[in-house]
């Protein structure tokens, strides 16, 4: 009886779960159905017939194809420099003492917890009157400093569960320091390191609001969005979301499928 | 950064200028920042430009509200950084007069635009806020009216009552934009912004207030409006004329007009941004768009107020030997008071209320405090 | 040398964060404290009125903000608790493809997502447009321009970074710890309340941390699913600094902002009892 | 089973899913264990003590059988609603409760009034003393304190019967011994039924009134200690349990013929394995007596072991006896009989250090092992 | 040291700062190991053990004091330039690395060339006994398997000495026993110096040459196991390697009366304490002969231990006799000592299940202990 009312309990968990799943990925899903539609007006926001015409057009509106680009490198070059320094200072905040460990902690907070608009805004002030001209560089500058916190965060949690005594076989077997980092340590942290990545990919490729501060005449995917949202979105846009979504979703499943072939 | 400085700048003496365009060369490479729908989506008139001039383009649609724009451009400018676009447009108002008093405009070499001197209209060549087009030439003008989507507002709007007509409760769309939003509240109270006061402004709030308070307003739009207009989130909205035209061409029920009490004609106009990298070549684009033939394909298109009269005949001509559709569009568009305006058509519009920087910091929080609560 | 390490490893953040946090943040104070305008330019006067004028003007929209901010985080905690807990505890072998699904969207940029929703609840769109359409919705029926939308656009948007951390709480309570609780007489309720709650707590605070803060300061939400009296502080920061060049304002806000965030964040850390907000955080 | 037993199992299965196939992890156990006890499930790991266990606090539901405390069946009852309480191997303590809080718990649950849990935790405490620890957090105690915690929250209730699953297992050596102790102790002093999982014969031996050994999911043997360890009923039992040296051959006449020597087998005849405990195993150089078990032998290894010293000694011809030491049954455990093998034709030897430090015998000794007649036990299967 | 030790600390003393107060986790130890020795440290939890080891390891740089490995002073040498290898306590294999994988580590940090590597890994496996596992990840195999794996990883590389932390800790008993069994084996087949650290006693016995029992940071004997049990230096070694009987009391003429009757002490005068080990000591109900040590008492307990029987015998008078067992050793070490105030005047026996598998003194029995004047030994503090 009592098993039986469990059972009832976590099926309806496991029903909302997929609900919520559902729910967040719903606009997603209108985006992906609205990638096929065979508009004809100038706005697309009726249902007109399939197409795959935006799929061969894609690349059709050359300054979303450039912007598309310009994320994609820009999350790409930002996700690498995060992770490298982000794991660096995640192994000094979980492997050492040092000074200034507690005033490091408080900047990596302070970084989660700025709001975007003000780090945006104080950049900016920053680029400007340091005389450096906004472009892709500076975007990148940005977006490593938003998500450099939460790689740390997530490289630290997976150095504190990492018994030290691996490092020290390492080293006791021959090892050098950078060996040892490079042969036992970074392949222990890697599902951390990883996810950090993820995240900071995600990031990236998410943000508007700190972008359009630091941007100068650089136009990213979601700058691009909010400026044509203003007169109607190109279904490329949706194809575009499209595809970006699939890949994440092969990944997701490749993931999967590699993490039940370790097991 | 204690303390950030002014610079009015001083105007240019005229060698300082020959002198800076006689050190400038063609790169064959120009980048233009401009408003959405401003330009047909296959940008033919740029590609031809291209062909015809070597020159490549980059054409970016950045700009949704001068006062955003100019918000993003000037911090930029002040440190004397390039804005990295060679033209930008902007409509005549308060932050235009920015750009050219702060220094943020290059002066124009006349010599190099033989286009513009031969064919823009006499009215585009004598503007206040540019006396002499010394830093800009017009790209298009506009009138500023009213929107309403036929499939859910029966009635024939004339009057700007409409706007404020609680029938239309949490249907209607007004504009953002200080100037704007100020010009149509001044209209319905019968005042003429050109030559308003401070005492109308504040009236001119309290009308807003009440409209707001009285839930009638739905959302203050950016160019967004377009799209709530055509969807039916909003039935009826403040709006730019040639946006509608667009609209109406391609098939939505939108309807634009101009209210009995007035509505607002702008000029948008581009201009160099100081520390522009490529100044000859978008002098050459400035310029190329000037040719009749250019700017009757691009008003064709856009159905905005050519600054070039030749327009006219040429889509005349051109819908004589067109057919069906296409035909009437065409016929529409040369009779349409809202693109070949009269001089009587002209004398009914009104521009916006002219401001110094000190009115500016009375003005803008009237209307801010509405669109901002 | 081994001294040594843990410098050099924090070097290249402290560098970052340093230059491009700190720095522009002691700027951005210093800025709040001068007058003038754009056009004339600014200079310091040390003009802490400048902060009461401020919150002065844009008190209401401020408070707004942290209601909204408050709202769309208790909505988060309310709808993502239930989902890390059954996924952390039933998850099985899947656990990582239900969290990766949670995660997809972040893949599609946050003003797309927006916009999307914006699309999808549009007055006479696909949705209501079709319930209209047969009759089931009253004609002037609608979700946009109101609280409902923004505090709904602020939940939906930051719901994962709910979820997460609370399932890494969970995951980490030992169910036999659970057992332990009904073997002592404890219902599933009770053992619920009693166990797994308090344990999940620092996930909670983690979650509340993540949402709370870029919800209240978000303006895009207000901006495409809001109306005429959802303007946010976000929105004002914005236009402070954007439009009306007004850097004083603007930076005096922002400082506001934060300082009543970090105040709000210890007042509530304090209240879960969590000695150490930091280390809270970091986990 | 005539009286009314603290808890019965009857006929429990418990099977598993696993990966889509059937695993049964306890094949059908029956047993009885009576009010006061102190009963031990003893067996290798795996072999089903701790799917047992949780059956019986009403974690897991049998596949199939019946669950009886106290002549009540309780088969569908959940575990809040079952007077029994178990101390988990990792103890399971809240870490988020004082040790006062984690104390108080279950009687907070069944709302007992304030004042009595009061005095009922506090009495808890002092038995097991933790009295003046009462705000410390678990992970601010010893392993052997929080081990006490666990089990003052557990007796507070004052359970029918305790469940104890591996209770010791995390503890170290020296700290094992010294809580087997003090549980014994209070044991002794509630007077209730303690059910013992452990895969530790020494400490099964030590503490148990009654063993239950264990072997993939069944019962091998249920007796007390001593029987237990003297008259192993498998096998499997007699390797577990201590050390044993396994001899098998054919008897003939109650005489088995083996290592130069003979076994005696009283009644044994044909085919049989008899088990000798190294203690019994007298070491000695002279020809033992008529009426002795007596093997001749080389003494391959003398361990020192303190209170005793280990002799291997390798039988004169190759006769096949087994040692079946822990180490050589641990051994085959691991799927790997290379000690087995090794240990060929050997046999252990106890000897207590009582009168001499030094061994009565060196390796490569020739010697005599003798035994009597009654410590060749001729096991079951 | 005349000859030329494997390695040799001088005067070695290692200091923490922890939370500003400065902790001697090592006090100042001096020992030689020889080449080829099996060595132990034994001592309780927080000793100093697993400091020591890694101050030769070279984990951590001694406060003071010297480490000589061969003659050579490497005090200030980093761990991957160090002739010694480690097998740690919870064997950090590398979780991301296959078996052979494992094993080859060391040779592939020192570029030993391929073929080379090929063919070492490979013997190395043969003689744990794995070969066929190669290919496995660690957590694929049980624990005594990955036990064998970390001890190829270490012997591989062929270091003068190899240092081994607790390596059987986290087994269970059984498999413990069978570990050291391999463990002995290999150590004679490669003959290399093991340094062994355990807080097991039995293992240090079963198979140590020599054994240093450290306490509080300094060793307190150094000798071979049957020296540190027959022999304790102090009343540390006494108590805590297996269990002994401490007597304290006025000697008299080499007398010490006590318990109603009377310890020979010979040579003894004055306050002593004497130890005395349970396995030493006769139980019996006739008064033993004149020449040996001998005191009545009563029978308080008594343990079936298998293979023998424990006696608590509580002494006929309340003579200062203490039992230091483990159990109250271990109890003190908790900051508890109620069970050693429990202890009183008991003595502990033990006995042999040799010949009869029933006890000789049942509870409640009044009985004489005797033992042989040797066997009483006057401890030094
Ligand atoms: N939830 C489960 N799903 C599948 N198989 C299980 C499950 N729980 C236990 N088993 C299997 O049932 C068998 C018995 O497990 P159990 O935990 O009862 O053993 P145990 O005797 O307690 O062993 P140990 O001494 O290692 O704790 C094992 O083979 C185990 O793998
Ligand atoms: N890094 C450190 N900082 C501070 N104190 C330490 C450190 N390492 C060890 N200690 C202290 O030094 C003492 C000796 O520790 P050590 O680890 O050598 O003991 P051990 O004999 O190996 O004990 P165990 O049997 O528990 O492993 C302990 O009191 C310990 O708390
Ligand atoms: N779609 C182009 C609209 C251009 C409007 N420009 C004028 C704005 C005046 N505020
Ligand atoms: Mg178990
Ligand atoms: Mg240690």
């Amino acid at each position: 009886m009592s098993t039986r009312g469990t059972r009832l309990g976590d099926r309806l968990l496991h029903i909302y779960t997929w609900i919520i799943i559902v729910w967040l990925s719903s606009p997603i899903a209108v985006m992906i159905l609205f990638g096929f539609n065979d508009k004809k007006s100038k706005s697309n926001t009726s249902w007109q017939g399939f197409t795959l015409r935006w799929y061969a057009e894609l690349f059709d509106i050359s300054d979303l194809t450039v912007a598309l680009r310009n994320s994609l490198v820009i999350a790409a070059v930002s996700t690498v420099i995060t992770v490298v320094i982000g794991t660096m200072l995640g192994l000094a905040l979980g492997r050492h003492r040092f000074r200034g460990k507690g005033l490091t902690n408080f900047l990596v907070f302070a970084a989660i917890s700025t709001p975007e608009l003000v780090m945006g805004a104080s950049l900016l002030s920053l680029f400007v009157s340091g005389n450096v001209p906004r472009d892709a560089n500076t975007i990148i500058v940005a977006h490593v400093l938003f998500s450099v916190s939460f790689v740390v965060v997530t490289v630290r949690a997976r150095i504190v569960t990492l018994d030290p005594s691996l490092e020290e076989a390492a080293r006791d077997l021959g090892a050098t320091a950078w060996g040892t980092f490079r042969q036992v340590t970074l392949p222990s942290i890697l599902p951390g390191v990883m996810a950090g990545a993820m995240l900071s990919f995600a990031l990236s490729i998410d943000d508007y609001v700190v972008t359009s501060f630091v941007n100068g005449s650089t136009v990213t995917f979601p700058l691009w969005i909010v400026g044509a949202v203003k007169t109607g979105i190109p279904p490329q846009v949706n194809v575009m979301g499209t595809l970006i979504f699939g890949i994440g979703v092969l990944i997701a499943i490749g993931n999967a499928v590699a993490a039940r072939r370790r097991t | 950064a204690c303390g950030v400085q002014g610079q009015k700048a001083a105007p240019p003496k005229a060698d300082a200028v020959k002198d800076y365009w006689a050190k400038q060369t063609k790169h064959g490479k120009v980048v233009f920042a401009n408003w959405p729908e401003y330009m047909p989506e296959d940008q033919a008139p740029l590609k031809k430009f291209q062909q015809a001039t070597g020159i490549s383009y980059e054409y970016k649609e950045v700009i949704q509200e001068n006062a955003e724009f100019f918000g993003k451009a000037d911090p930029v400018l002040r440190a004397g950084q390039p804005l990295g676009y060679d033209i930008v447009v902007m409509t005549n108002g308060v932050q235009l007069q920015h750009m050219i008093d702060l220094g943020y405009a290059t002066p124009l070499d006349h010599a190099q635009l033989p286009n513009f001197e031969a064919n823009a209209g006499q009215k585009y060549k004598e503007r206040a806020y540019d006396p002499g087009n010394k830093y800009t030439v017009p790209y298009t003008s506009g009138v500023t009216g009213i929107a309403y989507n036929t499939k859910y507002v029966d009635d024939d709007i004339t009057s700007i009552e409409a706007l404020f007509d609680p029938k239309y409760k949490g249907r209607v769309g007004m504009m953002g934009d200080a100037q704007e939003i100020g010009n149509f509240a001044m209209f319905a109270l019968g005042i003429d912004p050109e030559k308003s006061t401070e005492a109308d402004w504040k009236k001119a709030g309290e009308k807003l207030k009440a409209q707001r308070d009285d839930g009638i307003v739905r959302k203050y739009y950016d160019q967004s409006y377009i799209d709530a207009v055509a969807k039916g989130d909003v039935w009826l909205s403040m709006a730019w004329s040639g946006d509608v035209f667009q609209r109406q061409l391609a098939g939505e029920p939108v309807k634009f007009v101009v209210p009995e009490e007035g509505g607002t004609i702008w000029t948008d106009n581009m201009l160099i941004p100081k520390g522009a990298a490529n100044p000859v070549d978008a002098l050459m684009l400035m310029d190329y768009l000037y040719q009749p033939v250019v700017a009757a394909e691009l008003d064709e298109f856009i159905q905005y107020v050519t600054p070039v009269p030749a327009v006219q005949d040429l889509l005349r001509e051109k819908a004589k030997t067109a057919k069906g559709k296409d035909k009437k569009a065409l016929e529409d568009m040369v009779d349409s008071p809202l693109m070949f305006p009269s001089e009587a058509d002209y004398a009914k519009l009104r521009s916006y209320t002219p401001l110094t920087t000190q009115q500016e910091q009375v003005f803008n929080p009237i209307f801010q405090s509405i669109t901002q609560a | 040398m081994r001294r040594l390490t843990p410098y050099l490893l924090a070097l290249p953040s402290w560098m970052w964060l340093g230059i491009f946090l700190v720095v522009p943040m002691a700027a951005m104070a210093s800025v709040s404290l001068q007058t003038g305008n754009a056009i004339d330019g600014f200079a310091m006067t040390f003009s802490f009125s400048n902060y009461s004028d401020a919150l002065g003007r844009y008190s209401t929209q401020l408070l707004r903000s942290l209601l909204y901010g408050g709202l769309a985080t208790v909505a988060m905690l309310v709808i993502g608790y239930p989902v890390a807990y059954w996924i952390a505890f039933k998850g099985g072998t899947r656990k990582s493809v239900y969290l990766f699904l949670l995660l997809l969207p972040f893949f599609v940029s946050f003003v797309l997502r927006t916009i999307s929703w914006n699309f999808l609840l549009s007055d006479n769109g696909i949705l209501f447009g079709t319930l209209k359409g047969w009759g089931l919705l009253p004609e002037d029926f609608h979700v946009l321009a109101t609280t409902f939308a923004v505090v709904g656009g602020l939940t939906y948007n930051f719901l994962p970074f709910m979820i997460l951390p609370i399932y890494v709480a969970l995951e980490r309570v030992d169910p036999r710890v659970i057992e332990a609780a009904q073997d002592l007489y404890a219902t599933r309720t009770a053992a619920f309340r009693r166990v797994v709650l308090p344990l999940s707590l620092p996930g909670v605070f983690a979650g509340v941390l993540m949402t709370f803060v870029p919800a209240t300061a978000d303006p895009i939400n207000a901006q495409i699913l809001g109306g005429t009296a959802n303007t946010m502080i976000g929105n004002i920061i914005q236009t402070e600094y954007l439009t009306n060049l007004n850097y004083p304002t603007a930076s005096a806000l922002s400082f506001t902002l934060m300082a009543v965030l970090l105040v709000g964040i210890f007042i509530y850390a304090r209240a879960l009892g969590t000695e150490n907000v930091l280390e809270a955080a970091a986990r | 089973m005539a009286e009314l037993n603290a808890i019965e199992l009857e006929d429990v299965v418990k099977e598993y899913l696993s990966h889509g196939e059937v695993v049964q992890a306890v094949k059908g156990v029956t047993l009885g264990i009576a009010e006061g006890e102190f009963f031990s499930l003893l067996g290798p790991s795996g072999c089903g003590k701790t799917t047992t266990m949780r059956m019986i606090a009403g974690f897991e539901p049998p596949s199939k059988g019946l669950v009886r405390l106290h002549g009540k069946d309780v088969t569908n009852v959940p575990p809040n609603k079952r007077d029994v309480n178990m101390v988990f191997q990792s103890y399971a303590l809240f870490p988020h409760m004082s040790v006062w809080d984690n104390v108080a718990f279950g009687l907070k649950q069944r709302k007992t009034p304030q004042e009595e849990i009061r005095r009922r935790v506090g009495e808890m405490l002092e038995i097991v003393d933790l009295t003046g620890r009462e705000k410390r957090r678990p992970r601010e105690m010893s392993g052997g304190q929080q081990q006490r915690v666990a089990l003052a929250r557990a007796l507070v209730n004052r359970p029918r019967a305790l469940l104890l699953d591996e209770p010791l297992g995390a503890l170290d050596l020296k700290l094992r011994q010294a809580m087997q102790i003090e549980l014994k102790r209070i044991q002794r002093e509630v007077g209730i039924t303690f059910v013992y999982v452990t895969h530790d014969q020494n400490e099964a031996l030590t503490m148990s009134d009654r063993i239950a050994v264990m072997n993939d999911g069944l019962v091998e043997q249920l007796a007390g200690p001593r029987e237990i360890y003297e008259r192993p009923a498998t096998a499997f039992v007699a390797g577990f349990i201590g050390t044993s040296n396994l001899l098998t051959g054919t008897a003939n006449g109650g005489v088995l013929k083996i290592g130069g020597g003979r076994v005696l087998v009283p009644g044994g005849d044909g085919d049989v394995t008899v088990t000798v405990r190294p203690e019994k195993i007298t070491i000695g150089t002279e020809e033992p007596a008529e009426g002795l078990s007596a093997v001749r032998g080389t003494v391959a290894e003398v361990v020192y072991l303190g209170t005793y010293n280990s002799y291997a000694v390798s039988l004169a011809d190759g006769a096949s006896a087994t040692e079946r030491s822990e180490g050589a049954n641990q051994a085959r455990h691991l799927g790997d009989d290379r000690s087995a093998a090794r240990g060929g034709t050997i046999i252990t030897v106890f000897q207590q250090n009582a009168l001499d430090a030094t061994a009565t015998a060196e390796r490569g000794d020739s010697v005599w092992l003798s035994w009597q007649a009654q410590h060749s036990y001729v096991i079951g299967s």
